[in-house]
């Protein structure tokens, strides 16, 4: 059992795909309010911590704590419940549907009932709850900068506005924290500044963040810490400035 | 068009786009025969999708050409036959075969006899210790080393390697590095892909710089190891 | 102990036709990435087309020889359908899957409105053969040694094929990851067409035995078989080819039982209900999965 | 009204409704023809019934209703979140098993069929009726958010888990109410021919009704009721001996959709730009 204030406290987490480490004998913490960077270079583990923390895959070996509460052995939706919300790399929008309720999907736990209960009693009252749900998903699209953009089908969206609707949906639950998978590739420099403030205003919600990302500049100016990860396992970690002037962490990137 | 140096790999205004994101935006370049070039910029800056654009794994628009051939209506495979192979991001090979049969694979295109990966077994000494065992079960650096051999049994005259010290220990990449030099010193054309600019612009002739799928720089190498806005983008924290 | 025997040798040349039409199905899953639900009605196709040669001429070998062009043919002819399925943007596998559906639908009514006013057909006693050893009620024919025999010989040379030489070891490069293959230099085309051409083949062989051994074919004789060979590369685990070897034998010889024990149609039922089980209890199948 | 244009209207509608529970489990990924042998069962329950012991159609609609989704739930236990391919293979399989029983029992008519079973005297009221009952039911569904979380799960699994989304729970919700439905097509079947024979319920109405749901399109439930209306049309404006050939057009269709328009006719997308135009 762990008692600390951290948010999220991982102890020799452990994943191996066969003879691959991905993730190997990793210990992390994220401290309660912080924007968390996690860098590394392709491959070094990070989609697979996401995946790993949020129930996709099963650890091989270790312990998740969320809020002193361990994890590890819940699946995806448990965890999901507790209140950690996700972004996907690959980006992830329901197509056939429109852009407002691509929002409205992701609010499935909203007032949790049972979905058969749900059905019936919905089916015969007019509900309030519909339109309390829609004014949720407009206000989260209004929050990220895509107004206007509620009737739109989500086939329609550029690939910009796509990141951004992730973003929308990952807000809209009111989650304790957010995980952001490389929340600006594909972004030019000015829609990666855009991004930036919308992850800072996040957090200023009060809600922890931990970002993904291989654009060392948007970690640098963004995090409070920073975890640099390779081979799954921890390399560096602290506040941006030590991290970047971590001698190990130059050795092992420049063969200095 | 004739044979000489700068036609042998020749790219004009190359664009390549996922969905509807640019990957690469109109990139020219050019290798002359025997030449080692280096390709640096950041994770992401659209170094991988260069060289997957020359074998036509993500499909280019613009102009690709190869001693005299235009690549971008061929398929990979033909394009492997005419002499470039590429060494995967990652050491991508096939995990449950053995290391044998990937280098037998690996010759698809090459001349299929016992004595070329006698030649490649021979120069890699731990695959041939390997030589019946699973290709998944070996370590990170004998996979990239696998990568490597079966990537010069194709019998090619360019070779693209893509990111080769990912995931490498500090001292396994030095070994690949000084593999990739003693290929150039043989005679093979190299294009190398690699975060690790300070290094492989040691080792390299030329190089050029890639930005968000843009080109922003070019040069020998000794003279962009010395430049200071290179230092200071590269360098310093970039990782 | 007889009765046993005599049921035990009749399943093993029933399954070995099983195991050779998984074969052929889990070749094109894993090389072509397609689920080919039609792939036994080209089998049964090819036996009205044996029959159709034998009837007119009663020429062995050309019988033969058009039965294994016409399976090969069949094949071949699928492949620019599926090729432009699978290439479109955002199907998956499935997408083959109903598009086979389809296919089979077409074919079943071609052999019920055209080859023999659609009843079903027989093979000549001639084509079918008598028998060539008796013991009590152990009775083995020439046909159930050609079905053993037979699928021994074309599964032994197939997995040679698959394990010692270059097509086959590109047919399993591009099985494990399509991705590498193509890095390799592996020309995909190419070997997926080789895949359909050599079921193809598989298929020719599998019609000739298939009709030796039952004798008689009707349209709907490839839906059900269809569905036995889906079902066993399921139970065996999707696209595991040592485990369809298993599973199709095991398949026969229970079908074998359940003639032997159960009075009339009932005894199709006892296979699908085992089979049935088997899913529904280990939906991965007994040997593992090896595709998604 | 002429009796050809009330069997052609009748079949559309029962064709639908067979459709529409087809439909439903598709919207996350599941191709349930256990629906088609649940059709089977309760068209021969409601045939037994009526013959036998004198029930009258409600009662016997309301009974095959329940028993229909009995049927789908308990099955749905172990398939709830199989892959198409099993779940595909499962049904077809019930399908067989189903029609092989009702062949050798006597008691269901065997090979030779039911006969005899009364018919509605106004069934095509009692089937738009029902069939606007059950569009509403299935339009209220799309609209909620078990129909947007389907969306999701035909998407991607995982995003849906990631969302607290389950996809065993939704899929057995479907599959459920699916077999309610089918239970209700095999009634008014039965109820509107007057007799049964087991040839109807095999590959045939498989193949049938997997071209109805693909050339209307998958992506809305509307896209079954043009298709169901054309492809029971066609074969009516033919020549006898060209509409012999029914299933072989239908297989070319289904061939033809997959090949260029995966999608179907009708999809969400079309209909969304189409209302919003107005």
């Amino acid at each position: 059992m762990v008692e600390n204030d951290d948010i999220l406290t991982v102890q020799n987490l452990s994943k191996h795909f066969g003879g691959v480490k991905a993730l190997d004998k990793l210990d992390l913490n994220i401290h309660r309010n912080n924007i968390h960077g996690i860098i590394g270079p392709n491959g070094a583990g990070k989609t697979t911590f996401f995946n790993v923390v949020t129930g996709i895959l099963e650890p091989t070996q270790g312990e998740i704590y969320f809020q002193n509460k361990r994890i590890d052995n819940l699946n995806v939706e448990e965890i999901a419940k507790m209140g950690i919300s996700r972004t996907f790399q690959k980006g992830s929008i329901v197509e056939d549907m429109n852009v407002v309720n691509n929002v409205k999907a992701a609010m499935y736990l909203y007032n949790d009932i049972n979905p058969i209960k749900d059905f019936f009693l919905r089916h015969f009252s007019i509900s309030n709850r519909e339109k309390d749900m829609r004014e949720k998903a407009l206000e989260s699209l209004k929050f990220v900068g895509l107004e206007g953009y509620s009737d739109r089908w989500a086939d329609d969206l550029m690939w910009v506005e796509r990141q951004l609707l992730q973003l929308a949906r990952a807000i809209v639950v009111n989650p304790n924290l957010i995980m952001l998978d490389e929340p600006a590739s594909g972004m030019d420099s000015k829609e990666t500044e855009q991004v930036k403030d919308i992850i800072k205003k996040i957090n200023r919600r009060g809600i922890t963040v931990i970002v993904i990302s291989h654009d060392v500049n948007l970690v640098m100016d963004l995090c409070d810490r920073i975890t640099a990860i390779n081979f799954g396992t921890k390399l560096s970690e602290g506040k941006p400035e030590e991290v970047k002037n971590d001698p190990d962490l130059l050795e092992a990137y420049l063969g200095e | 068009m004739n044979n000489n140096e700068t036609t042998f790999l020749n790219m004009n205004n190359v664009n390549v786009f996922y969905d509807s994101i640019q990957a690469l935006k109109n990139v020219s370049l050019e290798v002359a025969k025997g030449e080692f070039v280096v390709l640096i910029g950041a994770n992401g800056a659209g170094k991988s999708t260069l060289l997957k654009s020359i074998l036509n794994i993500q499909a280019p628009k613009g102009s690709i050409n190869f001693k005299g051939k235009e690549l971008t209506k061929l398929n990979t495979d033909k394009i492997v036959a005419n002499g470039i192979s590429i060494i995967p991001e990652g050491h991508l090979i096939f995990n449950s075969m053995s290391v044998l049969e990937n280098l037998q694979l690996g010759a698809y295109h090459g001349k299929k006899n016992e004595q070329s990966i006698e030649n490649i077994l021979e120069y890699f000494p731990i695959l041939r210790e390997r030589k019946e065992q699973t290709a998944g079960t070996l370590s990170g650096g004998e996979q990239q080393m696998l990568s490597i051999g079966r990537g010069l049994l194709s019998d090619p005259e360019l070779i693209l390697v893509d990111e080769p010290s990912l995931g490498l220990a500090p001292k396994i990449v030095n070994d690949i590095f000084n593999i990739l030099v003693k290929l150039n010193n043989i005679g093979y054309t190299i294009l190398l892909s690699e975060q690790n600019a300070k290094k492989s612009l040691e080792i390299a002739d030329r190089a050029y710089v890639l930005e968000t799928g843009n080109i922003v720089m070019e040069g020998k190498a000794d003279d962009l190891l010395n430049n200071e806005e290179i230092k200071d983008a590269y360098f310093g924290g970039n990782i | 102990m007889e009765f046993f025997i005599a049921q035990v040798l009749n399943g093993l040349s029933l399954g070995s036709i099983y195991v050779l039409l998984v074969t052929g199905f889990n070749l094109m899953l894993l090389v072509a990435k397609i689920i080919q639900f039609a792939y036994p009605q080209f089998v049964v196709i090819s036996m009205y087309a044996t029959w159709a040669v034998l009837r007119a001429t009663n020429n062995v070998i050309l019988a033969i020889l058009v039965t294994i062009v016409v399976s090969i043919a069949l094949n071949l002819l699928s492949e620019p359908i599926f090729r432009r399925i699978t290439s479109i943007k955002g199907t998956d596998i499935n997408a083959t899957f109903v598009a086979s559906i389809g296919l089979s639908m077409v074919l079943v009514e071609i052999m019920s409105h055209s080859f023999n006013q659609g009843f079903p057909i027989s093979f000549s006693d001639s084509w079918v053969g008598g028998s060539v050893f008796r013991y009590g009620i152990i009775n083995i024919s020439r046909s159930s040694i050609f079905a053993w025999v037979g699928g021994i010989i074309v599964v032994v040379a197939f997995f040679y094929l698959l394990y010692r030489t270059m097509v086959g070891r590109s047919f399993r490069a591009i099985a494990e990851n399509l991705y590498v293959a193509k890095l390799f230099g592996i020309p995909i085309f190419k070997t997926s067409m080789m895949s359909y051409l050599i079921a193809g083949l598989l298929g020719g062989f599998i019609a000739l035995l298939l009709s030796m051994l039952i004798g008689t074919a009707s349209p709907w004789l490839g839906e059900s078989v269809a569905l036995k060979v889906l079902a066993v590369s399921i139970v065996a685990g999707l696209g595991n080819l040592k485990g369809g070897l298993f599973v199709g034998l095991a398949l026969g010889v229970v079908e074998s039982f359940a003639i032997g024990y159960v009075a009339g149609s009932w005894s199709n039922v006892i296979a699908f209900v085992i089979m049935l089980i088997v899913i529904l209890t280990k939906p991965k199948g007994l040997f593992g999965a090896a595709v998604e | 009204m002429s009796s050809t244009l009330m069997y052609f209207l009748g079949f559309s509608m029962i064709y639908i409704l067979m459709a529409w529970s087809i439909y439903l489990p598709y919207r996350v990924k599941h191709l349930h023809f256990l629906t088609v042998a649940t059709m089977a069962v309760t068209s021969y329950m409601g045939g037994i019934l009526a013959v036998n012991f004198g029930w009258s159609f409600v009662p016997t609609l309301l009974l095959s209703i329940v028993i229909g989704a009995l049927i789908s739930y308990l099955i749905s236990h172990t398939i709830g979140n199989a892959p198409t391919f099993t779940v595909v293979i499962v049904g077809i399989t019930f399908v067989f098993i189903i029609k092989t029983v009702i062949e050798n029992t006597d008691y269901l008519g065997g090979t030779i069929g039911l006969f005899g079973i009364p018919m509605l005297d106004h069934p095509l009221i009692f089937l738009l009726v029902f069939l606007l009952v059950v569009g509403y039911f299935l339009y209220r569904i799309e609209h909620s958010r078990i129909g947007r979380a389907a969306s999701v799960i035909f998407t991607d699994e995982d995003l849906a888990k990631s969302m607290g989304i389950k996809p065993k729970q939704i899929g057995m919700l479907f599959q459920t109410i699916s077999g309610g439905i089918a239970g209700s097509a095999g009634v008014f079947y039965a109820f509107f021919v007057g007799s049964l024979f087991p040839d109807f319920f095999t590959f045939h109405l498989i193949g049938t009704l997997m071209t109805i749901l693909f050339i209307g399109g998958y992506t809305t439930m509307w896209g079954v009721i043009p298709a169901a209306l054309i492809l029971r049309g066609i074969p009516m404006i033919l020549p006898s001996s060209i509409a012999s050939w029914r299933l072989l057009i239908y297989g070319v269709l289904l061939v033809a959709i997959i090949a260029i328009k995966p999608k179907g006719l009708i999809t969400k997308n079309m209909l969304w730009k189409l209302l919003k135009k107005r």
